[in-house]
């Protein structure tokens, strides 16, 4: 395996507050790495960081062994990065099937992106059933199928998703997460931010334990969610 | 005694159904759940309470007044208060000023006193700052009653809504996930806050996904799903109810 | 001379931002307060403390529009019109024009009853709506105002406006042809302006302002009547204006619909924008550095231009490109205002930070 | 009767200019939710430029038969391409710095370099109406009661081709699906690969070209340009926009030509001193009953 996904010593701020200081992670081509860590620890803004959103302080990012430090958002994703953003962000006043159209925005050919879009409703069929509604009429559940589908018709190398099940009934969570494994076997590599740390360790390779913008942890799934301390504070007890 | 009654309401957005012929009663004093899928109908059912939207049929009843055609801050005087899914602070005021909005409803100084700074005035601002600090401890906001909203913690965030929200002194106070995005500590913490909170008189109702919570925290327990009722009773009877099992938990829990 | 008067008064407002201590910032405003009653004794001419006191008026209708803007979030781009309100009112009240003479005193009054008034009416059916739609809804009134009265020409003399106009007296003792007493006067209503500024922004009203422009659907669930407190804004935003309009005028003797157009509102937005919206200090900073900029600054250079190089070039043409140049160039540089208040400060600090976790 | 008649045809007019400087307004308001006040200073940039072309070519004689149409296209495409450049220069320098700014420091700006332009252009052209070359024909042509010069009917129908074009193109092409996924929600559009500044640029280069459209077809219309045009004809092009429901693109058509005819008819009835009285308080009592505009959407709010 190559690595795919290389963040070293990143550190980005806020006006003067340092949100990241110092994040070291790599992603290897076909893995599923989980970002674990409480609210505010800087999950997100390393998602955001990777692909372009915030501006990066100090540190170096890779993807396929060029840096993308100094690129613009839209240039990363084009590079073959997907970025399914907390919230969903799906576009709401437009209709599904426009939103997938968009996901392939940088694909030249209509025919390609129309096919694609056929295999993206394959994996997700109620979003068929809903082709023609706006966006915003879908439910929760359904704008998050449609905010992954989205990302995928660009046929990403790597896809960066952040707290798919965040608001999510248990049912559609469970879902959401079949479908990542599917994604995933068909060769994405995927890099998972979740509050839900049991579902996501079970799903993940390897994980980082983000706390107050460093890494705290850094191991395999099986050994963070056997580990006490990582128990007690992400996982509860149940 | 029933505090809140809704009895067959329904709400349509256009040729949506979002929630259809829902009784509900919650007594005093209770701590109440509603549970469901999304786009069942929850936040709808709170935005329809607090006069968000209006309700096309049926009636609902507050303390045993009917609200239909209440404008929400005449709702609010009635003693509803409630916190929002996605945190509704003001972010660019201190945790302090927050608070101090919240006891809006118990303060008298009118325009007059506000333009000359009266005795009133004075008075009862001193009065709404030290109940304020007194709500931040309870809620466990501590050391950063000055610093602004948005710059606290996302957990912090949460307890500060809430402690706005009881700062109108509420006999219903509506809680919209109020766990989500806590670490289960937090969530803990979650749990003995809203016990405390009912311990002081109040009425909770609260919409929340994380069942362990629901299920450890609810006397009673109402499902909805499309828009319908199709479960209420105890954590015990609602899990176990196919229907809710069919329709949201996928498995038994 | 009048760089100096004007450096004093801004020296003195930063001062008072930088410092944090309360007994050392009212020391700062006492000696402020008492530079600028004594020093006209020994220092300045009528010239400059004519200018001084249309700053000074410039001051007051920029702290009223602050309660408007800065506390409760309502973009007004009509504001002049209230300002034409309390203008015309003493115009057609003190003046030859219907044979009524009322005294100036009582004008200042019932200009700034008829200003808050006119504030509510247009307030009442508009202020449901939201940011950009109601600023151009006030526009649309600084536009009608000033058209409504140079069109009733029978009342207001019309394009031509109403001259000779009553000069106030003081317990019978007339202004004269003397800017002193405007200075004086204005200089006082600076100070009330002050006062209820900083009292509005501390009350429960105050507090309701900022919950409504920080969240208006959070304010509502707080049990705040938020239309009843968004006319309140309107309207003793509009009574400062009228109250400037009054003294305007008196001073002028003269008024005439042109002085009270689309330029003036945006002057005045242009005040509390560049001092630092919300912040009263910056706004006082804002209005008399614009106010210098535009009756002192620009002529000057003009001038000077003019004796330098024997030129009959007017430099009053380029009047509003270097305005527009000026506005511009700070926002560029300064988009939060030369003395931001706190909440700007944060909000331009997490600006499009909305979705992030830290 | 008759007069009636005329006054709906000069209303139409009219209203066919607003139309086409309130697009320019409602797509840069759509996508970066900022009144561009510099736009009214455009449109009549573009005025001055069309004549300046027609002028150069009528003094080298060449406008007549073929010529003249050549000339007039000339003139047109000359105003259409400076005033999409003068636009997108705007945005470049004075708006796009300001991106993560308050808000109302871009409207700041956007005031500001209003002033500027006014003032530039009076430097240029002078502070008097400057006289459009008067030479188009304009044959009357009888339509029963109706009495219409030809100019007329080609000044709608061709705000009315450059409007529908513009649906389309927003509506379907993939560059149009870019503005409007850019309008909605910036991060997400560059997340799928859209480059949000060029995006922006363009629509400010297509909201410059419908104010060079639209200054094209003022000048020849009202027969002269003059430096302070473009304020009350901005003004009144916004209020057309916001009548209509800012951000939409029928709503910005719909709302032009009913402010046109307002201002035709109570012209006509009222006088044209009380025009503008007229057509504020038509706005305020519309958004009073409907305040999001005639065709905009009210979304209900997001708890």
């Amino acid at each position: 395996m190559s690595v795919l996904l290389d963040v070293r010593a990143l550190e980005v701020r806020y006006g003067g507050i340092v949100a990241l200081r110092g994040i070291d992670l790599h992603v290897e081509e076909g893995e599923i790495v989980a970002l674990l860590g409480a609210n505010g620890a800087g999950k997100t803004t390393t998602l955001r960081a990777i692909s372009g959103l915030l501006p990066v302080r100090a540190g170096e990012i890779s993807f396929a062994g060029a840096s993308v430090r100094r690129r613009s958002p839209d240039a990363i994703a084009r590079l073959g990065i997907g970025h399914v953003p907390e919230g969903r962000r799906v576009f709401t006043r437009m209709t599904v099937r426009e939103n997938l159209e968009l996901g392939g925005y940088a694909i030249a050919s209509h025919r390609k992106v129309a096919d694609r879009i056929d295999e993206v409703l394959a994996i997700f069929p109620r979003l068929h059933e809903r082709i023609a509604q706006r966006a915003g009429t879908l439910s929760g559940g359904e704008q998050q199928m449609l905010a992954i589908g989205r990302a995928l018709i660009a046929r990403p190398r790597l896809l960066l998703l952040d707290e798919p099940s965040l608001g999510l009934a248990p049912l559609v969570v469970a879902q959401i997460f079949e479908v990542l494994r599917d994604i995933h076997k068909r060769g994405t590599t995927v890099v998972l931010v979740e509050q839900n740390a049991r579902a996501a360790l079970a799903l993940a390779d390897r994980g980082y334990v983000l706390r107050n913008g460093e890494i705290a942890r850094a191991d395999t799934a099986d050994a963070l969610a056997r580990d006490p301390a990582v128990v007690a504070a992400y996982l509860g007890g149940e | 005694m029933s505090l809140l009654g809704l009895a067959g309401v329904t709400k349509r957005f256009g040729a949506l159904t979002a929630l259809s012929n829902v009784n509900l009663n919650v007594e005093e004093g209770a701590i109440f759940g509603i549970i469901g899928p999304n786009g069942a109908g929850k936040s709808t059912l709170f935005n329809l309470l607090t006069a968000i939207y209006r309700f096309d049929e049926g009636s609902i009843s507050i303390g045993g007044v009917s609200i239909a055609g209440l404008t929400t801050q005449r709702i609010a005087r009635l003693g509803v208060a409630r916190t929002f899914q996605n945190l509704r602070l003001f972010g660019n005021a201190s945790a302090l000023a927050n608070v101090m909005v919240g006891e809006h409803l118990l303060l008298q100084a009118n325009i007059v006193d506000a333009l000359l700074n009266s005795a009133r005035e004075r008075r009862e601002r001193l009065e709404a700052e030290r109940r304020a600090r007194e709500l931040l401890r309870f809620v466990g906001v501590v050391g950063v009653e000055e610093h602004f909203a948005r710059n606290l913690s996302y957990g912090t965030q949460r307890r500060l809504e809430i402690a706005r929200a009881l700062a109108a002194r509420p006999r219903l106070l509506l809680l919209d996930e109020p766990a989500a995005g806590l670490n289960p500590s937090e969530k803990l913490e979650l749990v003995s806050l809203i016990r405390a909170i009912r311990d002081t008189g109040a009425t909770v109702v609260l919409i929340e996904h994380d069942m362990g919570l629901v299920m450890n925290l609810c006397e009673r327990i109402a499902v909805l799903d499309y828009g319908e009722k199709i479960a209420e009773g105890s954590p015990r009877e609602v899990r176990e109810h196919p229907r809710v099992i069919e329709a949201y938990l996928g498995a038994p829990a | 001379m009048i760089y100096t008067y004007a450096f004093v008064a801004i020296a003195a407002c930063v001062a008072i931002e930088r410092f944090h201590n309360r007994r050392a910032k009212a020391t700062i405003v006492l000696l402020l307060a008492a530079f600028l009653a004594i020093a006209p004794r020994f220092y300045g001419n009528d010239a400059v403390f004519s200018v001084l006191a249309d700053a000074a008026v410039y001051v007051m209708l920029a702290l009223g529009l602050n309660i408007v803007v800065g506390f409760a979030g309502l973009l007004d781009l009509g504001y002049a019109a209230f300002f034409a309100i309390g203008a015309y009112t003493y115009g057609m009240l003190a003046s030859p024009q219907f044979g009524l003479h009322l005294p100036f005193w009582a004008l200042l009054f019932i200009a700034a009853a008829l200003a808050a008034l006119f504030g509510a009416l247009l307030g009442a059916p508009t202020l449901r709506l939201h940011g950009d739609y109601l600023a151009i809804v006030t526009l649309g009134f600084g536009e009608i105002v000033p058209q409504i009265f140079q069109n009733l020409t029978k009342y207001t003399g019309g394009p031509n406006g109403i001259a000779a106009l009553d000069v106030p007296t003081f317990f019978g003792h007339s202004f004269g042809a003397s800017v002193m007493p405007y200075y004086y006067i204005a200089l006082f209503g600076i100070a009330f302006a002050l006062w209820i500024s900083r009292n509005l922004r501390e009350s429960r009203l105050g507090r309701a302002w900022m919950a409504i422009r920080e969240d208006e659907l959070a304010a509502k669930h707080a049990g705040i009547d938020v239309l009843r407190s968004k006319l309140a804004a309107f309207a003793i935003g509009a009574s400062f204006s009228g109250i400037g309009g009054v003294l305007f005028a008196a001073k002028l003797a003269l008024v005439s619909p042109d002085l009270f157009g689309f330029q003036v509102s945006v002057l005045i937005v242009s005040m509390l924008v560049l001092g630092g919206m919300g912040n009263i200090v910056g706004v006082v900073v804002g209005s008399l550095l614009l106010t210098i900029v535009n009756s002192a600054l620009l002529p000057q250079i003009n001038s000077l231009v003019d004796t330098a190089f024997h030129t009959t070039l007017d430099l009053s043409n380029l009047h509003f490109l270097i305005y527009g140049a000026i506005l511009v160039g700070i926002m560029l540089f300064r988009p939060e205002g030369l003395l931001p208040s706190r909440e700007r400060r944060a909000e331009l600090h997490h600006a499009g930070e909305a979705a992030v976790d830290a | 009767m008759h007069e009636f008649l005329a006054q709906l045809a000069n209303g139409v007019e009219l209203g066919a200019i607003y139309a086409l400087i309130a697009l320019g307004y409602t797509l840069v308001y759509g996508i970066l939710e900022l009144i561009n006040f510099a736009h009214g200073d455009v449109y009549t940039f573009g005025s001055f430029v069309a004549l300046g072309v027609l002028v150069g070519l009528r003094a080298a004689g060449v406008l007549h038969g073929a010529g003249l149409i050549l000339g007039i296209a000339a003139a047109l495409i000359a105003a259409i391409i400076a005033s999409a450049l003068l636009n997108a220069a705007i945005e470049r320098l004075a708006y796009r710095p300001l991106r993560k700014a308050p808000r109302l420091a871009p409207l700041i700006t956007a005031i500001g370099v209003s002033f500027m332009l006014e003032n530039l252009i009076e430097l240029w052209q002078g502070s008097a109406p400057v006289p459009f070359p008067n030479v188009i024909p304009n044959p009357q042509l009888q339509i029963g009661a109706l009495e219409v010069g030809v100019q007329q009917i080609v000044v709608v129908a061709l705000a009315i081709v450059t409007m529908v074009a513009l649906h389309f193109f927003v509506q379907r092409s993939r560059l149009g699906k870019a503005m409007r996924a850019v309008a909605q929600d910036r991060d997400a559009a560059s997340l799928v690969g859209i480059d949000v500044n060029r995006t922006i640029a363009i629509t400010f280069l297509i909201a410059g070209a419908l104010a060079g459209v639209a200054g094209f077809v003022g000048g020849v219309s009202f027969g002269s340009a003059w430096f302070l045009n473009g304020f009350g004809a901005g003004l009144r092009a916004f209020t057309a926009a916001v009548l209509g429901g800012i951000g939409n693109i029928a709503g910005a058509m719909l709302g032009g030509f009913l402010i046109g005819l307002l201002e035709s008819f109570s012209t006509w009835l009222i006088g044209g001193q009380w025009s503008n009285v007229a057509v504020f308080s038509v706005l305020i009592l519309v958004l009073v009953f409907r305040p999001s505009g005639l065709l905009g959407e009210s979304l209900p709010e997001k708890v």
